[in-house]
């Protein structure tokens, strides 16, 4: 492995300090939404990070929220947490919040300039798509339910997540004018000093 | 309206610990300076005076409103500076953040810009209008997060120590707006006892308790002492 | 940070957590794949919470546990109900339960610390692919000091929108993530002016 | 080693804009303040000490060692502190954050709980040990970063800002223990002019230049006749 493939100081500081947000955001409880929708922070999240700190340090993030909850501490939404939560029905999903955060990362931070598009698109697959491909059949296996009866009583989420992904969009562009350098590649932020 | 503030029997508590003891006074000077130790319960008071922290005993009332039953006009009357900038500028831009501090005032879009321009041009900060808040110099900052007070046209502006982070130059200029540039009635807790010594009459408050309210000299020396004494 | 540990002395509590998670793991997977009648479900429900009992944890507990996972017991019996009939329905929500609470068990008599170092005693072998389990679990301890400095961010932000009489609905998360960025800048720096990373 | 910080012809940029141009100093006093408005480049130069920043033209060493090359064995003699403890403190308790800093020096777990708690009663902190340390008072935990600093056992200490948000007790505590309670060197960057009258030489930048070393009376005279004459 070369140098810069290793999580660094700036990398480690980052991935805390998400982990650290969607924590804390998680235990605020729900951000009351438009139309009268609460909103987790559970998908929520995984889009944030993944289109903000890009794909490696959005999953990681995530996966270290995902630990901590393993270890016991009580910081899913509602308090859960423990490893009963990797167990049951939603585990699936829980492992596809971390390829979701991957992908969305991918996606968004794939072109050579910012565009809100893009990052529309990456919080749909990577935020929808991945986590439900990852969701989906977990559930349906520990539930012994067939795969198309799941996804079709899985498409309760549906709305609110598309609801996310609006959400999750618009505020990722406006992040982005407001802190740009939150952005930038790894390298550009390391010529920085 | 009166522009007195009044406090009477006020008790707070975090939990089961008391943080401010039995305060009353009543202050009607244009510059009120509020000092003591780290601790001590400056901040605690400042925050009654708008409502973001509730008195667990006793009344506060500001310019002859009640701050706990008519929460919404007090609000509106009294504006707060926290230490704070990256705290308290909530919106991406300069010309933006200002412009959330007129809203919901009946003003057009048209009008609400015009108004952020000249505000922006009066404080010396046009050049700034559209760059991200975050890149904006310490200094630049705290104005600015002083400036959207301001807009509102407050009748009281509270600061809590709204110079700690600036150097010489900066400080004095805040503190030449705060103690000169300004109309309405103003709040100041701090640590800059120069500041402090500028102001109309001084508030000194040791563990949760006010401990003397005079004149700001008197009132700075008598602190300076405690600690030369330890 | 509260945990969901609660401390006691009993047998379960003092077994070392590796055994336990991988007792944990054989159980599951046993409760998972076995053929249940409505009987057999029933007796490994049963059997979990004698598991409970031997913790020291008494029907109070069950009744916590149980409720807490009422909405997953909702939407599997429901939709089994609707798909599947009466019979798989009881079987397969009593058996998912029946692991989930196993899971609870677990996570009720061990720290999280202990829990913790299994973490990274897990990655040890990893350490050959460039895997520092050392990071690892600094990263981890750092996640759970931060949360509180973040939580304040949150708490300011709501502070600031109070006093400056304005609402900012989920839109308050964009000043919050841009304090919390500039935070992780000056952690990077500690980091690396403390010589960890 | 001699105890001597030498900067030859230094410059930094901030990508395009310079930000530190042609410092050029010798330093071999015990106590160097560093004073100068905001945004003249004092914590630009702070950060070169222990190759936070890195020079974009000349030379910086400490004790002998060349900071861009010699970079591991810089930080091990340099310790940094930072204006802003909560950035600094990086484990959930004090005790934990202590042992941090003592990780990687070949001592047993028992050894380093024992000189832990021994640092942590020294200064008084021993009370503390186990609680959230985001519960410490802010004085409390400026005092944590400079022990989880000093505990490993630096030459040079480096501080930014050291008393910005304290008190006058907490400041003056901070500052007596900075300036007569360790051992080892000292530069330390401030706008507290009472502490950077405790020093033995004082530097003043401006926009990027030192403008001036020496006798920390005369340096300090010289920085507020310029606001004065504003
Ligand atoms: N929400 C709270 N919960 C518990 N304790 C609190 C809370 N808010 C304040 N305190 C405590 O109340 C006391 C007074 O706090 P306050 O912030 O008013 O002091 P201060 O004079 O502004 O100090 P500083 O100079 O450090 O800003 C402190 O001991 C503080 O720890
Ligand atoms: N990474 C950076 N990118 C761009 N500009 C920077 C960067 N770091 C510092 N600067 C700029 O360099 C100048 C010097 O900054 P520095 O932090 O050294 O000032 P300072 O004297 O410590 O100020 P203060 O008293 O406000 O702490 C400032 O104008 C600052 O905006
Ligand atoms: O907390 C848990 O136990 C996991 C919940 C899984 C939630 C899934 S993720 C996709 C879908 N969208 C939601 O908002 N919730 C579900
Ligand atoms: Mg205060
Ligand atoms: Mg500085």
């Amino acid at each position: 492995m070369t140098d810069t493939d290793r999580f660094d100081g700036r990398d480690i500081a980052r991935i805390a300090v998400f982990a650290a947000l969607l924590i804390a955001l998680s235990i605020m409880g729900p951000i009351p939404g438009p139309v009268g929708v609460p909103i987790t922070a559970q998908t929520l999240g995984v889009m944030l990070a993944g289109a903000v700190l890009g794909w490696r340090n959005g999953a990681a993030a995530v996966l270290v929220v995902l630990v901590l909850a393993a270890i016991g501490l009580p910081i899913l939404s509602g308090g859960k947490g423990g490893l009963g939560v990797f167990v049951g029905p939603t585990a699936g999903y829980l492992i596809g919040w971390v390829a979701g955060a991957a992908v969305v990362g991918l996606i968004a931070h794939s072109g050579r300039r910012f565009a809100w598009w893009r990052v529309a698109v990456a919080n749909s697959i990577g935020g929808i798509l991945v986590v439900y491909a990852f969701g989906v059949p977990v559930q349906s296996l520990v539930m012994g339910l067939p795969l198309a009866e799941t996804l079709l009583s899985s498409t309760v989420f549906l709305v609110g997540d598309f609801l996310k992904v609006v959400v999750a969009t618009v505020l990722t562009v406006v992040i982005h004018r407001a802190y740009p350098v939150a952005f930038a590649p790894r390298r550009a932020l390391a010529a920085r000093d | 309206m009166p522009e007195v503030i009044e406090l009477a029997g006020v008790g707070v508590m975090a939990g089961e610990t008391p943080i401010l003891r039995d305060v009353s006074v009543r202050l009607d000077a244009r510059r009120i300076a509020v000092i003591g130790a780290n601790g001590s319960g400056k901040s605690t008071f400042a925050r009654l005076l708008n409502g973001l922290v509730a008195p667990s005993a006793g009344t506060v009332s500001v310019h002859g409103m009640d701050v706990a039953r008519q929460a919404r006009q007090v609000r509106e009357r009294v504006g707060f500076v926290f230490t704070n900038p990256d705290a308290q500028i909530l919106m991406p831009t300069p010309a933006e953040d200002l412009a959330l501090s007129l809203k919901g005032r009946g003003l057009s879009r048209g009008q609400i810009a015009e108004r952020v321009r000249t505000e922006l041009a009066r404080h010396g900060l046009a050049d700034h209008a559209d760059q991200p808040a975050y890149s904006l110099s310490g200094g630049q900052k705290q104005l600015l997060a002083l400036v959207a007070v301001l807009i509102r046209e407050p009748r009281l502006i509270v600061a809590d120590e709204p110079t700690t982070l600036l150097d010489l130059g900066n400080a004095r200029r805040m503190a030449d707006l705060l103690i000169d540039g300004i109309d309405a009635q103003a709040v100041i807790a701090t640590h800059d006892l120069e500041l402090a010594g500028r102001c109309d009459v001084a508030l000194r408050f040791e563990g949760g308790r006010l401990l003397e309210v005079g004149e700001p000299g008197a009132v700075i020396a008598h602190y300076r002492a405690e600690f030369a004494a330890r | 940070m509260i945990s969901l540990y609660r401390p006691g002395r009993s047998p379960l509590h003092r077994l070392p957590a590796e055994a336990k998670i991988v007792g944990m793991a054989v159980l599951a997977l046993a409760i998972s794949l076995w053929p249940h009648t409505p009987v057999t479900a029933t007796g490994t429900l049963l059997g979990v919470l004698v598991l409970f009992a031997l913790g020291g944890f008494g029907p109070r507990e069950w009744a916590r546990q149980l409720w807490a996972l009422r909405w997953l017991v909702v939407f599997m019996a429901g939709t089994q109900l609707l798909f599947l009939g009466t019979e798989p329905a009881l079987v397969n929500t009593v058996r998912v339960v029946s692991v989930v609470l196993l899971a609870g068990v677990l996570t009720l008599t061990t720290r999280s610390e202990e829990m913790l170092d299994v973490v990274e005693r897990a990655l040890r072998p990893l350490a050959r692919f460039g895997a520092d389990p050392w990071r690892v679990a600094f990263t981890l301890s750092l996640t759970i000091a931060l949360v509180p400095v973040i939580a304040d961010f949150g708490r300011r932000v709501r502070e600031a929108q109070r006093a400056r009489g304005v609402r900012l609905g989920v839109r308050a998360v964009v000043p919050m993530l841009v304090m919390s960025l500039r935070h992780a800048d000056d952690v990077a720096d500690a980091l690396s002016a403390r010589g960890i990373a």
